[in-house]
């Protein structure tokens, strides 16, 4: 029984292994883009709009010109993919932060009000934590943006003894739950994933919701868990 | 022409060298401005500030060894009056609450058209300071 | 008993899960940089050429070079980040030609030969396997690069009775297998990962090395393991 209780141990080590593993090369991957890429491309938008100032004929101009409109969007698409990838927030400011970050973003772009409620602004976490939290964020949000015509989200992040809680509520159309893991092939992976990556830091994750009533999430992880 | 002792003299630190020298002729070719030093990190920049005082830096955030937030630090430690324009890929308002805390003159982002950093560079030079618009609207 | 077997199957099928999903995401993004910056970044290096044909200005003249320059770099460097994500060769022409194409390649630019002898150039495998497999190849010569100062390297990749047997070999200084796991902050992350996913898979994999007698490493999978 013992020997049992030491592999399932070993193999939970295991999995948070190759989480994080996967984590840094993520990260590997975004600081090549973002601090590689970007300034290779910043120099190029520079020296365009050089090139703009001192242009006498037409025809170039009207091509320097579209140069810089693709020139702008390769950067945009850069720092998103980078950020996607691996966010430079998340390291630098912690996941509170990071999520205040992302939530700004959204509320920019789409006719969704995102609103946070948090004690942790100031708090860092230990790495997997961080990565965990802000992942499910992020992935609680697209399947609202993707699935539930909702136009309100609060999120209320709050650390007590040790105990990190995150209440996630939208008001879409909501699903019935029931069908979450019903059939793997059809059934998205985000849901899965996120129950597993929290299930193997030892936390929980209970999910409420019903047609047309939205829906609700309490996630709570042990915020020092390694 | 403007005579030599007017120009501008300005000190670039960024990690990533086509970046740096790119931009290094592009500010050159401009008759106003001299640059007088170039660092490839935070480090190498404290190290060579003392012989090359500049009127302006302009100064990346992320680079190995020492990033733009301490060489700012030590920089301003080293001499108060010296002015700093943080030139940065980050937009984020964490970045530039950060770098004004730290007594920068000036932010502007890295996508930003060279007649910008020309201004901005001016602009500070003067005694102002000059923060980009773009980054500006995201606060 | 029965109870505890299928929990540590359904762990194992649980780090499949995880494993496979990252690396649908690793190839999204490999796509979204490959498929959308690439072109765009051709845009630009064709009309940064025209510019240049059509410049009398010399000052100009010498800011579009430089900018021809950067735009180079920018493209071979959304190619070599898009391929390290996710290897386009893997998916579209199966693992045995991906490891070939990256050999090609390890030989053209160090002063290291590297040859492979297979059996399983027109063999496809479940897609878990070809990632694993591949990976592993990689990691592998690229410890050889980092670490050793070999100038051979011999691969033999073999399937028989529907079991990959993979043997590798380098000519290098070699080190001490007993320190391999001894102290896992120092040691790096590249066999434990290889370790953990080979395992998840039900592989084996034999490592045996000693001071300047090289690196020899046997790896098995069953090839039919999903
Ligand atoms: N906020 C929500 N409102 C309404 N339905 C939802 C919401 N979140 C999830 N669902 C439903 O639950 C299903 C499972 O969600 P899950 O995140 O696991 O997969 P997915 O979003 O469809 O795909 P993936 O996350 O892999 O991109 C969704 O397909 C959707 O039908
Ligand atoms: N081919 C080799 N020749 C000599 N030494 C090797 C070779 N491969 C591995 N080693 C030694 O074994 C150690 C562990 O290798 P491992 O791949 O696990 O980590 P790493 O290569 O140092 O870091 P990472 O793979 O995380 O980038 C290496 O640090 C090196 O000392
Ligand atoms: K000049
Ligand atoms: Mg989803
Ligand atoms: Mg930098
Ligand atoms: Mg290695």
């Amino acid at each position: 029984k013992e020997v049992e209780m030491q592999t399932r141990n070993q193999e939970k080590a295991l999995l948070n292994a190759i989480i994080q593993a996967e984590e840094r090369e993520r990260r590997r991957f975004a600081t090549e883009i973002h601090d590689g890429l970007g300034p290779l491309l910043s120099t190029i938008k520079m020296s365009i709009s050089s090139l703009a100032a001192n242009e006498a004929n037409d025809a170039n101009l009207s091509v320097i010109k579209n140069t810089n409109i693709a020139i702008g969007e390769a950067i945009k698409s850069v720092q998103e993919i980078s950020n996607n990838l691996s966010p430079h927030m998340l390291k630098n400011f912690g996941v509170a932060k990071a999520i205040r970050n992302f939530i700004n973003k959204v509320n920019q772009s789409k006719g969704l009000k995102v609103t946070l409620k948090t004690n942790a602004l100031d708090i860092r976490f230990p790495e997997g934590i961080e990565i965990l939290v802000y992942r499910s964020v992020c992935e609680l949000i697209n399947n609202t943006i993707k699935h539930s015509e909702a136009t309100k989200v609060e999120i209320d992040f709050q650390v007590r003894n040790s105990l990190i809680e995150l209440k996630y509520k939208d008001n879409g159309v909501g699903f019935d739950t029931q069908n979450l893991f019903a059939d793997k092939k059809d059934s998205g992976t985000g849901y899965f994933n996120m129950f597993s990556r929290i299930k193997s830091l030892h936390g929980t994750m209970e999910v409420f919701s019903n047609k047309n009533k939205g829906v609700y999430v309490i996630i709570t992880i042990p915020a020092n868990e390694k | 022409m403007k005579n030599d002792r007017e120009k501008i003299k300005v000190f670039l630190v960024d990690d990533h060298t086509l970046f740096l020298n790119g931009l290094a002729m592009l500010l050159s070719s401009m008759p106003e401005m001299e640059i007088i030093g170039k660092a490839f990190n935070g480090k190498e920049f404290i190290e060579k500030l003392p012989d090359n005082m500049p009127d302006v830096v302009l100064m990346d955030i992320a680079m190995p060894e020492m990033d733009g937030i301490e060489a700012t630090r030590r920089a301003l430690e080293i001499n108060p009056q010296l002015k700093i324009i943080t030139l940065s890929m980050y937009d984020d308002q964490e970045y530039y609450t950060k770098m004004v805390q730290c007594g920068v003159n000036g932010f502007i982002l890295k996508d930003s058209d060279i007649q910008e950093v020309r201004n901005a560079i001016s602009t500070v030079a003067d005694g102002g300071n000059y923060f980009s618009h773009e980054l500006l609207r995201n606060l």
